[in-house]
């Protein structure tokens, strides 16, 4: 037990930890919040991996700007409780909390995971690599160079994605507020 | 030496300054302010000056009770100060406070630091969801759009700066900066930073979110004691980082001005970051608070669409070079 | 009080010894004509009816003769004073607005005034464009009959009147009908002890003992 | 969000949720215990309600009991800024019904006074101004001039906010030539340094006109209808000032101009104070030059009893019209006195000024209209 895996078990725990219980928060903001705490923990994650550019730009986007938008789409959605009519068996199989199903479900989809791992996990390198001196001019060389039109198709389908869901919310009649 | 060791000793050394900071730059503001308005500030604790009056007012503090108001959602309640203050104390990783002293030379320090003050917004969302208090609510959604907003023109117009120097690493910023400050070549980016960072810092003119004649105190309008000495401490922290990631990009960080080499680089860093912090509270002193649209209005009609010429003029002059 | 409810009728301890004069003044019976009754101060008792201003004047002369059913009012000193009755109210407050020749479109002052038997509610209006013009106009209120004291309110004459009105209400316990949100102003909204202003008001309300810390 | 002092805390309106919010008793800006009982659609005030009465102290009732000299001092708690024009008020009811004549030093000190009461009551409104717009520097420099007018109130009459200078008949008593000395410096000092100091920390500064030109906007129908009076109905153009109009303490006298607004927005109300200030300065300057010399009070009796009678006397005070009703049955008690006071009137256009406007044009709506608790509630 080395320092970077005591890191990384903290990191794994918090992550896997707020992202089950941003399913299964009752309250909206509260799954927001772990939300963001997930998004720190992928972060961290990727710090250790020495993918540094790539942890601060998840951060940055995910952790700041996406989740100032998740909070204000929930701040300025109209909220109703929904009281939930599943009692009795529908909750026990369903409810995220203590459903049977997704826990089968979770279970089953890590034992797939570590499996997975434990077959690839000879061909990975356990040693650290040297670290990159300059990650984002790869990343930057990547993106430009290498995969320039994949990166340009793909903000096009995201801008269609945008004029769309503008398109789709968009009230009679002129929009309003 | 044990690596672990030296971790833990950067930390305590940050914690350390940034506390030490804080008490320096609330007894500044006090004393600043005073002068500004024809009184005196602080005077009786701690010497002529009331130089101890900080001190004072943590013991305050910290005696005060932890008041908690009915019906906040108790663990965001209580985490929020702690969250806000986290990225306070993390910043200070990357800031090149020397020629050869900075704690971590991260090849994207700029970067670093524009994600770590991001997560500001949530401790404000966290402390003003939590309180229960509906003036809390409107302080942290006011937070949260101006933050938000004032977030893309402070990043863009950094990136002036990293085009003319072609490095995300402050300290090579500072190397870059040995002929010439990038304030001049880059006089529009640094105003549109400075306007910026105030926004950020939530600092008059652009205090809305926690407007005191409108909101009460904001989003921290329930807090009390020591929790709030936590908010005031990060807001300081954050007065001192910004100031001095604003002097690391534009005013030759820790380089010396001509002739006055002799004088160490660290105490220049120091030195041209507290004449930003004193511009700063000087102009929180003499103006009066803008309106929510109006800070809307400036932030993305006005900042944005010029920080973006900014950048555009940049690389215009360095591809014509 | 030592005397209890009964012996002084007026709770605030005026009345007898205050100088032997607690009738009320200006009924509205005899309005007009004596004006007050006798001042227990040795003074000049009748009232000067002159007005301070010639403009003044020409103003009373205008009123009384264009609105016939008014009654002069004698008690008021410096203004032209009328007194009307309140089913003609909001018609003459209309007439003082809009008539170009009087145009009083500025309400000062509206005051209720307990004389015990009923209420008076005075209307203190001026002119913005003339600035020499001001006049009183009174209406009673009689407390008779199982509403209590009424009125119509003139805020569709003059909004301002709307808080005023209020205040008359909450105080004096005038109910001013067509009035947009007449509620308790100043008191408390759940306040149950009667109308302090009237001159039979008195605090029934438990006192609470007073606690001095011993020493 | 639970309800809060059992208002829902959230209503539904047009199919919208709208937030209600209790602005006051207690906050920062609402200028005392005043309650505004706010709408909101996010930052959009879509409704105003004021509620008043958190100061009520039976002020009408309890001068019933009292003899007439008793009442001065205690009309000073009404407009606590401005409790000389207060006495002046309330003197003026009660010595035309005594008909006693005032001497004319003690007019022409009643006038220096009600003037110097309007500038400290200006410069406090401009320094509370401020910190509704969240200038907190323009507020000290305001105590600046503050404090020394009001040490030169308590020179001449001992006290420095509730004076109970003025008695029946006059002043209670006159002032040394080194007073009149002090107040030409202060005067000097208000006109040279102070004056331009308050338009270029504040009135002139871009933000502050942003944020005042356009907002709480009244016309002048709307300022007479509602009874608005004093600087918020000059404003609006209205060139209503009682010391022209229905000039009282020999006012014909002076020569001076009253200064109107155009728009009858916030900005215009304030520039209507500043510039009140000038003209109260020129004022008291005449005042000094003209004063006579002779007694400052006449003899009254103190069992007064002034003739049956009732009269109104009106006083343009720093923030209006000051009407006291005074009924009168020949007693040594009034019959009836009612407090007419500016600020209870200007506050029913709160819903006219801020409604539509964001949160921050309601506080700057409420400040601009200067009001005082003291005399709202009485």
């Amino acid at each position: 037990m080395n320092g970077p895996m005591v890191a990384f078990a903290c990191l794994a725990g918090l992550t896997l930890y707020s992202a089950w219980r941003v399913a299964t928060a009752p309250q909206v903001t509260h799954a927001a919040l772990f939300l963001a705490a997930t998004f720190a923990g992928v972060a961290g994650l990727f710090f250790l991996l020495q993918a540094d550019f790539l942890a601060a730009v998840q951060l940055l986007l995910y952790a700041g700007a996406v989740m100032t938008v998740v909070i204000f789409a929930i701040m300025l959605s109209e909220m109703r409780e929904v009281e939930s009519d599943a009692r009795g068996w529908r909750s026990l199989l369903l409810s995220p909390r203590l459903g049977i199903v997704p826990l089968v479900g979770g279970v089953g989809l890590a034992a797939i995971l570590l499996s997975a791992y434990h077959r690839a996990a000879p061909s990975w390198p356990l040693s650290p690599l040297p670290a990159a001196p300059d990650s984002t001019r790869f990343i930057a060389h990547a993106l430009f160079h290498a995969y320039a039109l994949p990166f340009e198709v793909a903000s096009v389908l995201l801008l269609a994605a945008m004029i769309g869901a503008i398109i789709l919310t968009r009230t009679e009649g002129g929009a309003k507020g | 030496m044990n690596i672990y060791l030296a971790a833990l000793l950067k930390v305590v050394g940050v914690l350390a300054f940034v506390l030490g900071n804080a008490f320096i730059l609330i007894w500044a503001e006090r004393k600043i302010s005073g002068y500004m308005q024809r009184r005196y500030g602080p005077l009786r604790v701690g010497g002529p000056a009331g130089l101890l009056q900080s001190a004072a007012d943590i013991l305050k503090l910290m005696a005060k009770e932890d008041f908690v108001p009915g019906g906040a959602d108790l663990w965001l309640w209580w985490l929020a100060p702690a969250v806000a203050l986290v990225p306070a104390v993390l910043v200070y990783l990357v800031l090149p406070i020397g020629r050869s002293f900075v704690l971590q030379n991260l090849s994207i320090g700029l970067v670093f630091f524009a994600s770590v003050t991001s997560f500001t917004l949530i401790g404000i969302f966290m402390a003003g969801w939590g309180s229960n208090n509906k003036y809390s609510l409107l302080g942290a959604m006011r937070a949260g759009a101006q933050l938000f907003s004032y977030e893309i023109p402070l990043i863009l117009s950094t990136i002036g700066v990293v085009m003319l120097t072609g490095s995300l690493t402050l300290q090579r910023i500072v190397a870059a900066q040995a002929n010439v400050w990038f304030v001049v070549p880059q006089i529009v980016g640094f105003l549109v930073f400075y306007v910026a960072s105030l926004a950020e810092l939530n600092r008059t003119p652009f205090d809305l979110a926690e407007a005191e004649s409108e909101l009460i105190a904001g989003y921290f309008t329930e807090y009390s004691g020591i929790r709030w000495a936590m908010f005031a401490v990060a807001e300081y922290s954050n007065l001192f980082t910004t100031s001095a990631l604003a002097v690391t990009l534009f005013l030759g960080g820790w380089r010396p001005l001509p002739l006055l080499a002799f004088i160490p680089g660290w105490v220049w860093f120091v030195l041209k970051t507290y004449v930003l912090v004193f511009v700063g509270i000087w102009i929180r002193w003499t103006l009066p608070r803008v309106r929510i649209d109006q800070l809307m209005d400036l932030g993305w009609k006005f900042l944005f669409p010029v920080s973006v010429a900014n950048v555009l003029v940049t690389a215009l002059v360095l591809a014509v070079r | 009080m030592a005397g209890g409810k009964d012996a002084t009728p007026d709770a605030t301890g005026r009345g007898a010894a205050a100088g032997g004069n607690s009738v009320p003044m200006a009924r509205p019976a005899d309005s007009g004509s004596a004006g007050p009754t006798v001042a227990a101060g040795g003074q000049d008792a009748a009232v000067a009816p002159e007005l301070p201003t010639p403009e003044l004047e020409t103003l009373r002369q205008v009123i009384a003769r264009r609105l016939s059913h008014l009654e002069p009012d004698g008690a008021t000193v410096g203004l032209p004073a009328f007194r009307v009755v309140r089913e003609r109210l909001l018609e003459t407050a209309r007439q003082w607005r809009d008539a170009p020749e009087i145009g009083l479109e500025y309400l000062s002052c509206l005051s209720g005034v307990d004389y015990r038997d009923h209420i008076d509610v005075v209307y203190h209006v001026f002119s913005v464009a003339h600035p020499g013009r001001g006049a009183v106009l009174k209406v009673a209120a009689q407390k008779t009959g199982t509403a209590g004291p009424w009125l119509p309110s003139v805020t569709a004459v003059w909004p301002g009147a709307e808080w005023h009105e209020r205040e008359v209400f909450d105080l004096l316990g005038v109910r001013f009908t067509d009035h947009p949100d007449l509620r308790r102003i100043l008191l408390p909204e759940g306040f149950s002890g009667g109308y302090p202003l009237r001159r039979d008001f008195s605090d029934e309300r438990v006192q609470r003992e007073r606690k001095v810390r011993q020493r | 969000m639970e309800a809060q002092g059992g208002a829902p805390a959230v209503v539904e309106r047009d199919g919208r949720r709208l937030m209600k919010i209790n602005m006051g008793p207690q906050h920062p800006s609402t200028h005392g215990v005043l309650r505004l009982i706010v709408t909101l659609d996010g930052e959009v005030v879509v409704g105003v309600e004021p509620d008043i009465g958190f100061l009520h102290r039976n002020f009408e009732k309890i001068v019933e009991g009292w003899s007439y000299p008793g009442i001065v001092p205690f009309s000073d708690r009404n407009d606590y800024l401005g409790a000389i024009t207060n006495e002046v008020a309330v003197c003026l009811a009660i010595e035309r019904l005594a008909q006693i004549e005032v001497p004319p030093r003690a007019v022409y000190l009643r006038v220096l006074f009600c003037e110097l009461q309007r500038i400290l009551s200006h410069i406090l409104f401009y320094g509370t101004f401020g910190l509704d717009l969240g200038a907190f520097s323009p507020f000290m420099y305001a105590f600046r001039e503050r404090e020394w007018g009001y040490t030169l109130m308590e020179k001449a009459t001992g006290a420095r906010m509730l004076y109970a200078y003025n008695r029946i008949g006059g002043l209670r008593n006159d002032l040394p030539d080194e007073w009149f000395a002090d107040l030409e410096k202060f005067l000097v000092f208000m006109e040279r340094q102070a004056w331009p100091e308050y338009m270029g920390l504040l009135i002139e500064n871009e933000i502050f006109r942003e944020r005042t030109i356009g907002v709480g906007k009244l016309t002048p129908e709307q300022a007479i209808a509602w009874g608005a009076s004093g600087p918020v109905l000059r404003s609006t153009g209205v060139a209503w000032d009682l010391r022209k109009a229905a000039p009282y303490l020999g006012y014909e006298r002076f020569e001076f101009d009253v200064p109107v607004g155009k728009n009858g927005d916030t900005y215009d109300s304030a520039m209507v104070r500043m510039l009140e200030i000038k003209e109260s300065i020129r004022i008291i300057r005449q005042v000094l030059k003209m004063l006579p010399d002779g007694p400052v009070l006449a003899r009254v009796r103190p069992n007064l009893r002034p003739r049956a009678g009732e009269y109104y006397s009106r006083v343009e005070s720093p923030r209006g019209e000051v009407g006291v009703y005074l009924v009168s049955d020949g007693s040594a008690r009034p019959y009836r006195l009612k407090w007419r006071a500016p600020s209870f009137c200007h506050l029913q256009l709160v819903p006219a000024m801020g409604g539509g406007g964001k949160v921050a044009d309601l506080i700057a709506a409420v400040g601009s209209l200067d009001v005082i608790m003291g005399e709202v509630d009485r």
